[in-house]
């Protein structure tokens, strides 16, 4: 039965994939990348891959789709049509395509327990987790222990990534003066004025995700979670807050400067652990250091503050990201923009005049 | 002939998939929907691999505060490597995202074409600059 | 009293399953947005219900309350979303129409029933 | 019992996939949305019915963080196809309202 499941699945994936690829409208495309990831963290359930569901729910359909959706309003939301077929990229796919089938072939079978993959450093991780580490996920413990320093490696990627963008798109607007009054908007969007339903219902709902996020930062290391998705999940909660009432509102509550240090509070969270065990005389990031009596308490304490120190990094990073994107104003030097470029040919009114009429 | 082994198919598939969309369009936002189809793929890969027959989740099932026995776990170190490499993903895409809105404001668009073309304009311009202030 | 329980969760479970497919179909059959997505949304609504107060009645007391949390979550966020989306595209005049529907009983629409569709979200108020 | 929720898995897939099916051919931009909010739905009441399925339903955290993100991403999406971008500010606009 599961086996049906992951087929059908999987049969969703490439359906998709292709529907990507040939969907000429970037909005919709993006929109279709939403679905994608849920089939995706579908696959990883029925996989066992629970942690990782659980991240690409909250990365894919929440974060990702809006970044996509956040360039689009910067950018264009039409693709032009190829002037040729690119009969070389066929070719090269192809061949490629080929090469790597071939190399499939003496691969182990789908869930083969003899497979290579199962043995060396996995079977001890799987074998002797609970007597060194003792938390009931596993994943948890071969993420912020026995893999540790590598973790360290990813935060500092994604640490990095948030500096990345944020000198590429902080460049070259105006710099806002801490108190002085946020501009006027250009048009008096009706949004929340005409959604009190949707007001509602976000409003209702914000303080129960957060706690939602801590829950999940918490609980980590008893059921699926950790830092890295109690981090997405914050930082969805306060773009929730953002799609309604406008990335200023945001502002007020997390200050952008503040986020911007915090970023970099977490990564050193993360690494003062590690300094902290080695001036106790054991390796980086040796958490039994911590506690000599007690090993296996020496590894709770050291994986709760550094799922901590992964938390703030990424709930910190991904804001300044949205951040970034949110409030950089749209440069209109497109010589290909159109007039509607959302609604086929299903739509009659104009979405110019509803802003005159809202506006007057 | 092993028909165990059609997960790798379906991951070749979507591999090829990605790199055709990078290779062959020529919109950037969209190559870049590529390249996270190819990161899919990749992270399929390794989680399908990690699956075990009749395996559940690697979390421990308690009894009593001690492991039950007599359970199959599915393997945990490709769960670990893949969920950092998600977050890791999103934020190399944010990465691209920005540079696609930079490219945007400098060229006005972000067809590869038009780039492309504008590169080479300004190229030619510079050359005959240089050549009318020659020696 | 479990034997019970069972039948419970089999009828509200392939009840609630049955909603949603019906739901898909009305997805994909009826003729314009609007009733698409009375379809979709209505019916996801059941049909939700159906499954997880289903799955409730074999469930660990914690278990079920994690689901009846997922229920709440559900009928407030699905709801509050398809109102929006109607709301939205009511507001950019979208058709009760589709000038070319998915046309799979190839019962076209009545050449007088353009008349009939709604042009402009003005017009009618 | 292992074979109803075998059964309700399928109907969800199939209903996924009927969803799917709008969202392939549209036609019009919020046919998409709707169906993407649809799927999220059943994807949440599968990854429920899986857990089941599996034995282990301890994890219906998971479903709930589908939900919300699927909430979060369907809004943007409104919000965007409304006004072309994710930046502009109401909360100047919400306040002067009487």
């Amino acid at each position: 039965m599961e086996l049906l499941i992951t087929v059908t699945l999987f049969a969703f994936l490439i359906w998709m994939a292709v529907v990507i690829g040939r969907q000429r409208d970037l909005f919709s495309a993006s929109m279709l990348t939403g679905i994608f990831s849920l089939i995706c963290a579908g696959l990883f359930t029925v996989m066992d891959a629970v942690d990782v569901a659980f991240t690409e729910a909250a990365v894919g359909a929440g974060i990702s789709t809006v970044l996509f959706l956040a360039t689009l309003a910067l950018t264009d939301e039409r693709e032009r049509r190829p002037e040729h077929t690119p009969l070389a990229a066929i070719g090269v796919v192809a061949l490629t395509g080929a090469a790597l089938v071939y190399g499939t072939l003496d691969m182990p079978a789908y869930g083969d327990p003899s497979a290579p993959v199962h043995t060396g450093v996995a079977r001890h991780y799987m074998e002797r987790s609970w007597d060194e580490i003792g938390l009931p996920n596993i994943v948890t413990g071969v993420l912020a222990s026995y893999r540790g320093f590598d973790t360290f490696g990813e935060l500092g990627v994604i640490f990095t990534a948030g500096i990345g963008v944020s000198l590429l798109l902080s460049a070259g607007t105006p710099e806002l003066t801490p108190g002085a009054p946020p501009p006027p908007p250009k048009s008096r969007a009706p949004y929340v004025r005409e959604m009190p339903i949707l007001r509602t219902v976000s409003k209702a709902l914000m303080p129960y995700i957060l706690l939602f996020a801590l829950y999940v930062q918490a609980h980590g290391d008893f059921g699926p979670g950790g830092g890295f998705q109690a981090g997405v999940i914050f930082t969805a909660a306060l773009i929730l807050y953002g799609l309604i009432w406008g990335p200023s509102a945001v502002e007020a509550f997390a200050r952008r400067r503040l986020v911007e240090r915090a970023t970099a509070v977490g990564l050193l969270i993360y690494g003062g652990v590690g300094v902290t065990t080695l001036t106790l005389g054991h390796s980086f990031l040796d958490y039994s250091a911590l506690s000599p009596e007690h090993p296996q308490h020496g590894q709770h304490w050291g994986i709760f503050v550094v799922e901590l120190g992964v938390g703030i990094t990424v709930s910190a990073v991904m804001l300044v990201i949205y951040y970034v994107f949110a409030s950089r104003p749209k440069k209109d030097v497109s010589p290909m923009r159109q007039p509607l470029p959302l609604l086929g040919g299903a739509c009659v009114g104009d979405v110019s005049t509803e802003d005159a009429e809202a506006d007057s | 002939m092993n028909t165990g082994i059609w997960n790798y198919w379906v991951v070749v598939f979507l591999m090829m998939a990605g790199l055709y969309v990078v290779m062959a369009k020529r919109n950037y936002v969209k190559k870049l929907m590529g390249l996270s189809i190819f990161q899919v793929s990749v992270i399929m890969l390794y989680v399908s691999m990690g699956k075990v027959t009749g395996g559940t989740a690697p979390i421990y099932v308690l009894d009593g505060g001690t492991p039950a026995e007599g359970i199959v776990y599915s393997n945990a170190l490709p769960h670990v490597l893949m969920l950092t490499a998600i977050v890791v993903g999103v934020a190399t895409t944010a990465v691209g995202l920005g540079l696609i809105v930079r490219v945007r404001e400098a060229y006005g668009s972000v067809e590869e074409d038009v780039v492309t073309e504008q590169d080479r304009a300004a190229e030619a311009a510079e050359a005959r600059d240089f050549a009318e202030a020659g020696p | 009293m479990s034997a019970v329980l069972d039948a419970l969760c089999v009828v509200f479970l392939l009840g609630g399953t049955l909603f949603t497919v019906i739901g898909g179909i009305g997805m994909i059959r009826l003729p314009s947005f609007y009733t698409r997505c009375h379809a979709a949304g209505m019916t996801d609504s059941a049909g939700a219900a159906g499954v997880l107060l289903g799955l409730c009645f074999v469930a660990e007391p914690l278990v079920a309350v994690k689901l009846l949390s997922v229920l709440a979550f559900i009928w407030l966020t699905s709801v509050a979303s398809t109102h929006a989306l109607v709301k939205a595209a009511y507001a950019r005049g979208l058709r009760f129409y589709d000038e070319q529907p998915i046309d799979l009983t190839n019962k076209r629409p009545q050449p007088g029933a353009e008349d009939r569709t709604h042009k402009r979200s003005g017009e009618e108020e | 019992m292992n074979l109803v929720f075998g059964a309700a898995a399928m109907g969800l897939l199939v209903t996924m996939a009927l969803a799917m099916f709008r969202a392939t051919v549209g036609p019009s931009a919020y046919d998409r949305i709707s169906a993407l909010n649809a799927f999220g739905t059943k994807t949440v009441l599968l990854i429920a019915v899986l857990g089941f399925l599996s034995g282990r339903p301890e994890w219906l955290d998971l479903a709930l963080v589908y939900g919300l993100c699927n909430f979060v991403g369907t809004l943007a999406v409104l919000r965007f196809s409304k006004y072309g971008s994710l930046a502009k500010d109401e909360l100047a606009s919400a306040e002067d309202e009487p």
